[in-house]
């Protein structure tokens, strides 16, 4: 593979980092900067906050994160899959396909432990709608 | 309210003597005293004025019970509206509070409060409801300002 | 409270212009919509009379993305603190419409419940007359603050 | 301080202040509780020392604590009425007092509710109001009666015609006046319509705060041809003081009769869109049913009227019960559901967009000829051209406009049934030309103070769906 191949993803990378460096650039000397006290402040909806936000947040934020995490890596490995697929014939879509299914199958087990729903409906009323509908159906 | 049926007028009037019925363009409306107010609403509720509607408040600045709150009940069976007036003079302004009856009279009595300074006793969390906290004298009274900003206008008569 | 600018000379205006028409391209709003003239304001950014046109149909509910502050109602004695306060949390080059008699005057309600105008709170740009200020006179203060802004009036506030 | 001077006159209105009447004793401040903070201390993020908070809001007073009495814990609670809330089911995580402030995008004007949060499930709501509060009913006593509609209107500004219809029925009442048919027929038509109006909007924002986006757009236009006709007829899109006491305030334009076929065409065609795209779409169904539930003891005691109460199963519509303006000669019918929840509030209004048609539709077709204002001049100001010939219109046209008409003395209570629920005015006049007090029973004051029951417990999402369902303007709320 001579250089001269890779003259396009230098090209790239070039367009890429200066187009992000001129914005960067041009927007801190031109943009006038002033940090206020209230600027700093977090937005409660107008109102000036109480108390410091909360630090430690509920697991339950922090497992969707994760599951987030791992189907989106997911996806980047099939990127690789994705630009040869033509070449790599049924291979690859056999090597693919068990890569998928393992993960489908974290995907169910995840699911049957109920990690996934948050809606804790304790009270009746959620469950009367429901039961009247269950009713309407079975009469 | 052509078609007011009669409730059980009578039921409540032998049980509060002190009641005055009456009728104002159609509607019915009773003068109930201070202390058995409670008691009255609770009955009428029996009776069957399930909905509630509206408590307010009036300044009748020159009148003898000055202030006057005003608590509206709804019955839908015979479709029905009862307007029950209770006299609050001024230098007392408290009367017990209906939110035991009837939960929804908790924002309207704290607007009531925040309005004329009528305090209800045994109200859960009566705070000011319209105004900032901070906010001195109660505004729907009379004799209040009215905190208008006189107009520059030059040949307005300068408001006071 | 900006940053001083320097003497104007060929290079520095031209560029003063350029970035004077680059803010006003699209000038992203903050959603502060208080009584009727919100309804008006929402009836401008829909289909009917479009705000979109000038690049400023995403209302941003949260101040730090926001460009201009359309104060769409009576501002209540309660409500001024927390006006002042999202405006204060808007990032700088930032504008204020007062739209509607009750934000520019207080209106019709001469009483101790509004603030009587809300340039007592926040300075304001353009005042849009009317109550409510219908879509077509809203997009004509949007304009005139527009034009004001790239002939340079407002460079920096 | 007092009222402004009257014009004419030019002397004021002087109540006795404080210090010159005969010193009305000052009333024994009552204490109230004190365990409410009065002013919150507070440490701005970043800064050691506590910071002086005379700037800041100081809701100290109104705002929740993080321990309450059981009795203000079960108001914030919603469990007053209906006590099915499961004790035992609740973690004890770290919870946390989160602001849905006065600028929000979904909360349909400046109300603020504090949620109190465990991760995404809301323990408790309170709901602050008074952020729009305008003095409206100290203004309405400064106005005479014919001034009143004007200040009445922007009361509600989703629904400016049921407010004027109120207080012009409400006066009318006190002055025992009657207006003619066809003035009748004219406030039909336009409540109606403002009903289709005030809908459309609803379903608009509604559906663009449950992820719907293009609802908004799609509502947005045929409400625009319903304000069309209104400014084709008052002059205004909104606050138009067209209904006024003694009839209304202008005739019907020339060619009104095809501007409304018009109308219902694109609203009942826009409708069989939003139905298409709502009503069997999944993510939608997911989003509304089951949420923000209603029971009918809670409607009853909370005071809720209009489509949340029908929702839940209450056969209550003040048009059908206490019929005003002669609404009992059309024929309409008042649908109600039974879950009481987000979904079967959705599918009513819609359905009251089809009736309201109907009725614009019959009121169009069976219009009555004659008078659009009564005939009492001391009421309704004589036609402009008559002043010149007549000595009499010039004087009641002078009377009426400076000082205004008289109104006997009395109380009386009117309600009409606005797109949001019964629209009460209770006005107590003294006998001369001004209101002595105007009270409003706005629909959506109660909405707001049953949210407790209806958000507590259920995701934060189903927060922004439950409280648009509840169609809350805060105009209506804080007046």
């Amino acid at each position: 593979m001579t250089l001269s191949a890779y003259l396009p993803i230098a090209l790239m990378f070039l367009l890429v980092v200066g187009f992000a460096g001129i914005s960067m650039v041009l927007s801190r000397s031109l943009a006038p900067h002033n940090p206020t006290p209230e600027k700093l402040d977090p937005y409660e909806c107008g109102i000036v906050p109480l108390q410091e936000p909360l630090q430690r947040f509920p697991v339950k934020f922090y497992l969707v994160a994760m599951l987030f995490v791992i189907f989106d890596i997911e996806i980047v490995f099939l990127f690789a899959w994705a630009a040869r697929f033509v070449d790599l014939g049924w291979y690859g879509v056999a090597a693919v396909g068990i890569f998928t299914l393992l993960l489908i199958e974290t995907l169910v087990y995840v699911w049957k432990r109920g990690a996934l729903d948050w809606n804790v409906q304790h009270r009746a009323r959620y469950r009367r709608v429901v039961a009247v509908d269950a009713a309407k159906e079975a009469a | 309210m052509t078609r007011d049926a009669a409730l059980s007028h009578d039921a409540l009037a032998e049980q509060f003597p002190a009641a005055e019925f009456g009728e104002s363009y159609g509607q019915r409306i009773v003068r109930v005293p201070r202390k058995d107010l409670v008691a009255f609403v609770a009955a009428a509720r029996d009776i069957g004025f399930r909905m509630f509607i509206d408590v307010c408040g009036v300044d009748y600045l020159r009148r003898s019970p000055r202030f006057e709150v005003v608590i509206e009940l709804l019955s839908l069976e015979p479709p029905s509206r009862l307007r029950i007036l209770v006299g609050v003079p001024g230098d007392d302004p408290s009367l017990p509070s209906i939110t035991g009856v009837f939960a929804g009279a908790d924002f309207y009595e704290r607007e009531t409060y925040d309005m004329f300074g009528i305090v209800f006793e045994g109200h859960p969390d009566l705070t000011r409801i319209l105004l900032p906290d901070d906010w001195e004298g109660h505004p729907l009274r009379k004799d209040a300002p009215v905190g208008a900003v006189p107009v520059q206008f030059k040949g307005s008569n300068q408001a006071t | 409270m900006s940053r001083p600018s320097a003497p104007p000379n060929i290079l520095t205006a031209v560029l003063g212009k350029a970035v004077g028409w680059a803010r006003t391209r699209s000038m992203w709003p903050a959603s502060f919509g208080l009584a009727c003239c919100a309804i008006e304001m929402m009836a401008t950014g829909a289909a009917h009379n479009d705000l979109a046109r000038f690049g400023m149909e995403v209302f941003r509910a949260s101040p730090r993305q926001a460009d201009l502050m359309i104060v769409a109602g009576r501002v209540s004695q309660k409500m001024a603190p927390v006006l002042r306060q999202v405006y204060d949390q808007m990032a700088e080059p930032k504008w204020v419409i007062s739209m509607g008699a009750c934000a520019s005057t207080g209106g019709m309600f001469n009483n101790y419940a509004l603030v009587q105008g809300v340039d007592q709170v926040v300075p304001v740009d353009v005042y849009v007359p009317g109550c409510p200020p219908g879509p077509q006179g809203l997009i004509h203060g949007i304009l005139t603050l527009q034009n004001r802004i790239s002939a340079g009036e407002y460079a920096v506030r | 301080m007092s009222n402004p001077p009257d014009i004419v006159t030019g002397e004021t209105e002087t109540y006795p202040q404080m210090g010159e009447s005969e010193a009305l004793p000052e009333p024994p401040e009552k204490p109230t509780p004190s365990r409410r903070r009065t002013l919150h201390d507070m440490w701005v993020s970043g800064t050691e020392a506590p910071v002086d908070t005379g700037r800041f809001t100081d809701e100290g007073a109104q705002e929740m604590l993080a321990e309450e009495e059981p009795d203000v814990l079960a108001g914030q609670r919603g469990t007053l009425v209906v006590d099915d809330y499961d004790e035992a089911a609740v973690s004890d995580e770290e919870t946390q007092i989160v602001n849905m402030g006065p600028q929000h995008p979904a909360t349909h004007g400046v109300l603020r509710l504090q949620l109190e949060l465990e991760g995404e499930t809301i323990r408790r709501v309170k709901p602050i109001i008074g952020y729009l509060h305008t003095g409206m009913e100290r203004t309405g006593e400064a106005l005479t009666f014919m001034q009143g509609p004007t200040n009445v209107t922007r009361m509600d500004y989703l629904s400016p015609f049921h407010n004027e219809l109120c207080f012009s029925l409400a006066v009318e009442r006190l002055l025992d006046l009657e207006v003619p048919p066809r003035a009748r027929a004219i406030r039909i038509l336009m409540t109606e319509l403002n009903r289709v109006a005030s809908h459309l909007l609803w379903a608009a924002t509604t559906g663009l705060d449950i992820g719907a986006l293009s609802m908004m757009i799609y509502g947005w236009r045929e409400r625009e041809a319903c304000l069309a006709f209104f400014e084709k007829t008052t002059g205004l899109r909104m606050n138009h003081n067209y209904i006024r006491p003694g009839g209304v305030a202008a005739d019907l334009p020339d060619g009104w009769e095809d501007d409304l076929v018009a109308i219902e065409e694109t609203v009942l065609e826009g409708l069989a869109d939003y139905e298409g795209l709502l009503m069997e779409n999944p993510i939608f169904l997911e989003r509304t049913q089951g949420v923000g539930v209603l029971t009918p003891e809670e409607c009853y005691a909370y005071g809720v009227t209009g489509v949340l109460a029908r929702a839940s199963g209450i056969d209550f519509d003040i048009r059908k019960t206490f019929p005003y303006s002669g609404i009992e000669q059309y024929e309409f019918d008042v649908p109600t559901a039974e879950h009481g929840d987000v979904y079967d509030r959705f599918v009513l209004r819609f359905e009251e967009v089809r009736q309201s048609l109907g009725i614009v539709r019959q009121a169009a077709e069976s219009m009555p000829l004659g008078d659009y204002r009564s005939e009492d001049r001391k009421v309704t100001p004589p036609p402009r051209a008559r002043i010149d010939q007549s000595m009499e219109a010039l004087i009641h046209h002078f009377k009426i406009f400076t000082e205004g008409f008289k109104v006997p003395e009395g109380e009386v209570y009117q309600a009409v049934e606005s797109p949001r629920g019964e629209l009460g005015m209770y006005i107590v006049s003294n006998g001369g030309a001004k209101p002595w007090r105007i009270h409003v029973r706005g629909p959506s004051f109660a909405h707001v103070q049953a949210l407790p029951a209806m958000l507590t417990d259920s995701l934060i999402a189903d927060t922004i769906a439950a409280l648009a369902s509840a169609d809350p303007v805060m105009g209506d709320v804080d007046r």
